[in-house]
């Protein structure tokens, strides 16, 4: 769920991309340490954004019937750690905005936000949460997936909100709608992609134990 | 079930962009085996993508067995059990982690029983000589097997049609003959068999019938007259099969010789 | 997925011969014209600079435009009911009033022309020269190495998707919910351990050519064109002029 | 720079597993062609690899140019100048959307000045007929497009030395033709050519000698001798080239004939 091009007043989109900026500035620090110590790291690198840009050519099922797709945040956020999420989800961001115009570059910095930092830090939180708590990995893939795709779509409907209060009811009015409307395809969505993530953690766990050993998991 | 394929003025054009297929008609009778030849831009894996009802065609239509394929999602469900292509590259068609959990696959969609799914996995591996392979995971796999698993999966649906796009590219020849063997079986069984392929040789040995596709349009014949005929060659930019090259320079009649026994025989001393 | 419909009109088109600094210049220039101008007639002009010098001397295909709008479009329109669409003052049910429709109607005025800017710069400013921009503007080395690679695998990987995505649908795997779980399962799982395999044998193919860890290439420069940001200037210059002297 | 290669006793195994490769000998003169043949699973590819510098010899050494390859961080920088490896997918090489960038990528990492970077690209380019590709992106291109950018991203580093795994597999004939007629530039231009292949005629007709893998140990000779030994097929489970096989039915001598042009004027009725 982008914020397209021109959704923002310039205060707003300001606000949000100074909001996001320190992150992705975080991020960048990462990478670059982290190509300084194993320069084929940017291969890899590369590799995960590119596979982050391609999970929205995913099919997901819906209730409505229609096809949805995963955000897959949480799943980056799991398997490449959120400063890092912050980096490719900005370059996948950035790529969604010029190659396919969804999204926008005054709004780069609102999207950002939602998807590249709060979706991830909420989705590797509660992952980390559950893990602490002594709960099963698959609880903690499933809590991370679908957190952080309902954490990223409450940030978007607050952002516009924010930017176009209901004339009668205010911003809380307006949050209210955004969120309304979005909530219909989004929560079941969100469980989907918690499902998805499980499954798949299962599938890699037979297919890729060494990738994902190497990775930390 | 009848694999008997009619097409009739079958057009394709994607939006904004010149026609890719021009009112191709094709007949192949059930259980044969029809080679399709084209060079590259020829339209070949349009056309068999409108086959496999992947592609939805501008014009014309398509009948397997008598049914005419529909694109709805009833009718793209019921043709997917008549008809099942294989592309090239196996990795694409190659999903899950273990052989027989992806042979699997199209029959547990058919909503079969486990026990029918298990005998539909067992015959069709069978059919591929691919049993032994059944427990290994896919990454595990030698290209040539790849490819023999991957129609496996494709057989394992009972298809009354199978289109394959160029089965024996990029195996080494003892691959290769393991899988134009299979293909041997699949005939035997009465399966109808499509093949594209750029392989002249190959398509002068093996096919009942030969299309050629020029610019989007279709001729179908005997294979040694038509890849004997200067005209249709240079048109499609063919190269004519060596058999018959030689044959023609040594005075034999093509349609004695198809391939490398064939001639050799012919040649013989004795004959 | 086909290619993207910009990228395809971004390689081919003529403009690429212009600096990508100046065609940034130019893009965000309108873009922060129609968003801080007031909307009436900015926003109108801004996109009718954009479009024209898109369909003009940009020469970028209708075709190509028309499918690369078709994306945003969903979201513009689903967005601008979400704002026409305002709460009774009596708190029961929904309505609408003269001042959300103004409203919705000033949002869909500067998402128009704020997504058309964009697409003048998408559509005419392949990535690649985009990313050599930005490494010559400062952006850290390791960012956009990671960033060009993102572009180059992203293809490899969407092809390959579709393929994998077309014989699952040719096997039944999208017809029932089941099923279509279990197929995104095995395509996201085979999609991301593809992803890991062609980053590994990439590194070994890079090997053999003497990558020690830094990824140069000799980009082409693009120098920029007084011309051409005088041009820009003036524009941007005479929207603002028209927009504050001829508000609606 | 001479091309010489000179491979003495070169054997490797992986750590804990069977000898793959067992004291390996070949021999190649600077400027000519050598197709290395092998079934799969015969150390074809681990072979190239080694060549390459990419893989470690557990013993022996290669030679080229009478410079011995030391596997130090140095030495291997200045094999890569000598010797370039080109594998099957080109996507394993080809890192940058566009190709003018990808071209200059090893240029670049020689230290060169940026015109010579550019003569470099320019030259390799044109030798692989793609200098019309130079200002597409790389995902836009057709397969074969793409392998001959991933050959001119080779050749611009200048190598002495050119090691191609299956450079036609997967070509149509049109764009195969495009590839060996790049070879042939290649080899006019003076370049050592080592080309890994399955294809016991293509091998026939291009080589000027073969070397035939056979579980590690290597044959080499004349293609029309080699090819042509009913023990060296066997053991190494290739097919007899069909124009060796013919010109033996007609009586022919084996070294007069090596592809369908010369067989066909063999048996001309003037000759």
């Amino acid at each position: 769920m982008h914020i397209a091009e021109g959704y923002l007043p310039p205060l707003h989109a300001a606000a949000w991309t100074v909001a996001a900026a320190p992150f992705v500035v975080h991020g960048a620090r990462c990478v670059v340490r982290e190509v300084r110590e194993r320069p084929e790291s940017r291969l890899l690198l590369g590799a995960a954004g590119a596979f982050t840009f391609v999970l929205s050519a995913i099919k997901l099922p819906s209730v409505t019937g229609s096809s949805s797709h995963p955000t897959g945040t949480g799943l980056g956020a799991v398997l490449f750690r959120p400063p890092v999420m912050a980096v490719l989800g900005a370059i996948v961001l950035l790529f969604q905005a010029l190659l396919l115009a969804h999204g926008g570059i005054t709004t780069l910095g609102a999207n950002v936000f939602s998807m590249a930092v709060v979706g991830p830090w909420v989705g590797y939180g509660a992952y980390r949460a559950c893990l602490r708590l002594g709960l099963a990995f698959p609880v903690g893939v499933f809590a991370a997936l679908s957190l952080s795709d309902l954490s990223t779509y409450v940030v978007t409907s607050v952002q516009l909100g924010l930017a176009h209060p209901d004339p009668t009811g205010g911003v809380l009015g307006s949050v209210g709608e955004f969120l309304g409307i979005f909530a219909l395809t989004q929560i079941p969505l969100a469980v989907a992609e918690g499902l998805l993530g499980v499954l798949v953690f299962r599938v890699l766990a037979r297919i890729a134990p060494d990738e994902l050993s190497s990775l930390g998991l | 079930m009848s694999g008997e394929i009619e097409v009739t003025g079958l057009s394709f054009a994607y939006t904004g962009g010149p026609p890719v297929l021009h009112q191709v008609d094709l007949k192949v009778a059930t259980g044969s085996r029809l080679a399709v030849l084209g060079a590259n831009g020829s339209g070949k894996s349009t056309l068999l993508r409108c086959l496999s009802g992947a592609l939805r065609p501008t014009g014309g239509q398509i009948v397997i067995g008598g049914n005419e394929l529909s694109h709805t999602r009833a009718g793209l469900r019921e043709h997917r059990h008549r008809l099942q292509l294989i592309t090239q590259d196996p990795d694409d068609q190659l999903f899950s982690a273990s052989v027989r959990e992806d042979v699997s696959f199209g029959p547990v969609n058919q909503g079969l029983t486990d026990d029918e799914v298990r005998a539909r996995c067992d015959e069709a591996l069978d059919l591929l000589a691919a049993t032994h392979l059944a427990e290994r995971p896919t990454h595990q796999l030698s290209f040539g097997e790849r490819k023999r698993v991957a129609i496996a999966g494709a057989v394992a649906m009972r298809p009354s049609v199978l289109v394959l796009d160029e089965p024996t590219a990029g195996l080494d020849p003892a691959a290769g003959q393991e899988a134009t063997a299979a293909l041997d079986r699949l005939h035997a069984a009465g399966t109808t068999l499509v093949m594209a392929t750029h392989d002249v040789d190959l398509a002068l040995a093996w096919a009942d019938e030969i299309a050629v596709l020029t610019a989007g349009s279709v001729t179908q014949g005997a294979p040694a007259v038509l890849l004997d005929d200067d005209h249709t060659l240079a048109t499609a930019r063919l190269r004519r099969p060596w058999v018959l090259a030689v044959a023609a320079r040594l005075g034999l009649p093509p349609d004695t010789v198809r391939d490398e026994a064939s001639l050799l025989a012919a040649l013989s001393p004795g004959a | 997925m086909s290619a993207p419909a910009l990228d395809v009109a971004a390689w081919a088109s003529p403009w690429r011969r212009h600096s990508p600094g100046d065609k940034v210049l130019l893009s965000l220039g309108l873009v922060i014209s129609a968003l801080v101008l007031p909307p009436w007639p900015a926003s109108l002009l801004v996109t009718l600079v954009a479009l024209g010098l898109m369909l003009g001397p940009g020469r970028t295909p209708a075709h190509l435009l028309r499918r690369a709008a078709r994306g945003p479009a969903a979201f513009i329109v689903l967005g601008t009911v979400t704002i026409a669409i305002t709460w009774r003052t009596d708190g029961f049910g929904p309505t609408v009033t003269d001042e959300s429709l103004g409203n919705a109607a000033q949002t869909l005025a500067h998402a128009i022309a704020g997504t058309s800017s964009v697409m003048l710069l998408a559509a005419t400013t392949p990535m690649t020269d985009l990313l050599a921009w930005a490494r010559r503007r400062g952006v850290p080395e390791a960012v956009v190495d990671v960033a060009g690679l993102t572009y180059r695998l992203l293809f490899v990987l969407l092809e390959s998707i579709g393929e994998v995505r077309a014989a699952q649908t040719a096997r039944l795997g999208y017809t029932t919910r089941r099923a279509t779980l279990r197929s995104a399962t095995t395509l996201t799982a085979a999609t991301l351990t593809r992803a890991f395999d062609r980053s590994r044998r990439l590194e070994a193919g890079l090997a053999g050519r003497g990558f020690e860890g830094v990824m140069r290439t000799l980009a082409d420069q693009r120098p920029s064109s007084r011309t051409f940001v005088a041009a820009t200037l003036a524009m941007l210059a005479a929207v603002s002029a028209i927009s504050l002297a001829l508000p609606w």
